[in-house]
């Protein structure tokens, strides 16, 4: 059985550290906010200016000013502090965040990333998807390993207009996890989804990975 | 000469003008400047060239000047949500630039600041980094982005006085702060003008040099995804 | 009878408008804020951090934790912030002050500017004069026409290392006032102190200035 | 994993070694960190190289280091106030950079924010300017200067909590919120350590994430130019 997308969350949430700075992209990679480890202190950033994001208000406590970068409402933390984008894009972009988990429509065997534009269609923007990836210490990003058709997202090249080059550490899907080995410059399959064969990742991974 | 005025209109007055550059402050429609943007319309300028990282809803925000046709470009990093706006821009009626949403916030920093340039590792390798000089720091690559700035900036802050000293609430500040710096008159529209001493000096975000017009004005400030949890 | 160094900050404080951001370098200059005419509203801007600086305080009430770019206690206005050094630079730089009024050691027909270094003598740094110059809207160098051996120092060249080139916009000396003409990128004679005579101030000004 | 920390001295252990570079916020001998300039002359840690405006006065402040000479280098924008450091300067026995203090403070930030480079009027056409790459923008000439950052950034505060969100008091500010982006490793020490949530999240000056290390820690708070004015 591959993951369910709250599978993929709760794995990518075992990347997680004591006293990391995490920016969570939207869509999968926002519930690895549910699975944060009891005692853990994990701090996360919402890139439109706030250090400490707390949980969905209760209905009727919401505040018109205070959202997320997906422009959801949230409420603060103890431990919150707000800021301009500039001062939250120098956390980014310096370096300053531990880890980015985020979307992905393609990832290439190199390490880069495309997310943010499809050809033909209208474009939306990148938001701060460029920034994240090209700043922050560690990248992984959460995607279904195949498209609709069943072709392989997880491959030797990107075909869409990149987000960012050569900066996926890691590769979490519903098959399973892919850490970048730096030595070999190359992703290796770590683990596999319950039940799933090492044939079927094959199968369904165009890009050069080291299986063994 | 009083920063005060008494409308978002008045506070516009003689400014306004065909082909202008604005600058707008707000993510999403969280602290933009809502009367100063109808006021805006209602001026009538078009050949716009806005600044802000979103475009804002259909009819609301940033969308009342892409129904009335006074906006010509758009600088931002993510225009989602307005499909007025797709319609335009996909018939060829509004240009349009993109910036990732950091490079725009440094770019309207340094505009603010003096700074025609500076290198940036976002974009690199990406549609973004295409015709911009190519530069390695310590055998790394960057990209040289200008700096930006403005005719006018219209931001919205929670607090300000007499001075133009203003305060931000919460994430209703984001580009608002810069962008005060960018412009080369800026106008803020806030919920309440405090008397001159009320604000903490130590506690100010915008100083009132940064301000040269100051409006009270009721906002609406809608919700784009209101996101509740169980009590 | 030429000027004394009060009436030199007095004529200078003639070039305040209301409204106006002003930075006011040490010594001389900062003689000016005593001149500021009753009623007009003037801020004064202190580049460790401070807009709407006050009057130095009643003995006892100095705070450590408050003091301007002379290193001298100071205290608060009403409209008074503060705020961080990189902000600071940003509104100078930025040509956000409407004015800077600055000591010098030569300023030449050019408009150059020399007031940090001696070479031989020891160095002690330039701290924010080079950015005032450069970013500031107005310059207006305030200084004694003549040295202690009586030689000009309104110069053809600075023959010091420059603080900035072709910034000064207006020069005020014991002798009078010259206003840098944009049209001629020549300093014109605006006004003599009282019993100087033409003479006096053409056999002390070496820079070529317009006297008619 | 707290970041606070009992004493200076405990605030700074393993992490003093020769030949670090270390930035010490302040102006003059307001805002320095008094207990980690000390605790960081009783590590012996020497050939250090020194980036803060100021070299401190003979005997206080950074002038303590001057004297076991443990610095190496300074990067500064005025050390008039110190006979040792002329006396060592002058011999040859340090090296010095001056840096304009705009260009410093503006270097220091973007060494903090991922920024190798930015270009600036300041210092074109002087000594500041030699060496440098020149480029024009729209007519006018501009000189690059490059980000710094640091090993260690030592920053004082006035209050701050155990997240390492800090506020600083009136211009005891100026370097230090800049120093704490650029440092590798930050430490703070604050007047006093409140507790979490006690600080208000719209006016914290530094978050958190860039503080590593907290103490509270008593100054001394010396004044250089006492000026009064008749009661």
């Amino acid at each position: 059985m591959s993951w369910t997308r709250n599978e993929m969350a709760a794995r990518a949430a075992q990347e997680l550290e004591d006293g990391f700075y995490v920016n969570l992209g939207i869509g999968i990679p926002t519930l690895v906010a549910n699975h944060i480890p009891d005692g853990m202190s994990v701090t996360l950033q919402s890139e439109n200016g706030m250090l400490g994001m707390g949980p969905f208000p209760i209905a009727g406590e919401e505040d018109a000013d205070l959202i997320n970068a997906g422009k959801q409402t949230i409420t603060t933390l103890p431990k919150s502090s707000f800021f301009d984008s500039a001062t939250s894009f120098a956390m980014i972009r310096g370096g300053h965040i531990d880890l980015s988990i985020l979307g992905a429509m393609e990832v290439a065997e190199n390490g880069d990333i495309a997310n943010w534009m499809i050809p033909g269609k209208m474009v939306k923007g990148m938001g701060g998807a460029m920034d994240l990836v090209a700043g922050v210490k560690r990248c992984i990003a959460l995607f279904d390993h195949t498209n609709k058709r069943g072709e392989s997202k997880f491959i030797k090249a990107c075909t869409l207009p990149l987000t960012g080059q050569n900066c996926i550490d890691m590769v979490i899907t519903d098959l399973g996890v892919f850490e970048r080995d730096k030595a070999h410059n190359q992703f290796r399959l770590q683990e596999l989804a319950p039940k799933v064969t090492l044939d079927e990742v094959k199968a369904k991974t165009e890009a050069d990975v080291i299986f063994e | 000469m009083s920063k005060v005025f008494s409308t978002a209109g008045e506070a516009l007055g003689g400014l306004c003008h065909d082909g202008l550059t604005i600058m707008s402050g707000g993510f999403g429609l969280c602290g933009i400047p809502e009367n100063l943007i109808a006021a805006l319309r209602d001026s009538g300028a078009s050949d716009l060239t806005v600044i802000s990282n979103n475009a804002g809803v259909d009819g609301f925000g940033l969308g009342q000047l892409l129904e009335t046709r006074q906006i010509k470009k758009m600088i931002s990093s993510y225009v989602g949500e307005n499909k007025e706006f797709e319609r335009q821009y996909l018939g060829g009626e509004l240009e349009l630039e993109f910036n990732p949403q950091g490079t725009l916030a440094e770019r309207i920093r340094a505009g603010g600041a003096g700074i025609p340039g500076f290198y940036t590792k976002t974009g690199v390798g990406t549609l973004i980094a295409e015709g911009k000089e190519h530069k390695d720091f310590e055998g790394e690559t960057f990209i040289l982005e200008t700096g930006l700035k403005a005719d006018i900036a219209i931001v919205k802050a929670w607090k300000g006085d007499a001075e133009g000293n203003l305060i931000f609430k919460a994430t209703a500040r984001n580009f608002s702060p810069m962008m005060a710096m960018a412009g080369q008159i800026t106008v803020a529209e806030v919920d309440e003008i405090v008397p001159v001493g009320a604000l903490d000096p130590n506690f100010i975000h915008t100083p009132g040099i940064f301000v040269q017009r100051i409006v009270e004005a009721k906002c609406e400030k809608r919700i784009e995804q209101l996101t509740v949890r169980e009590a």
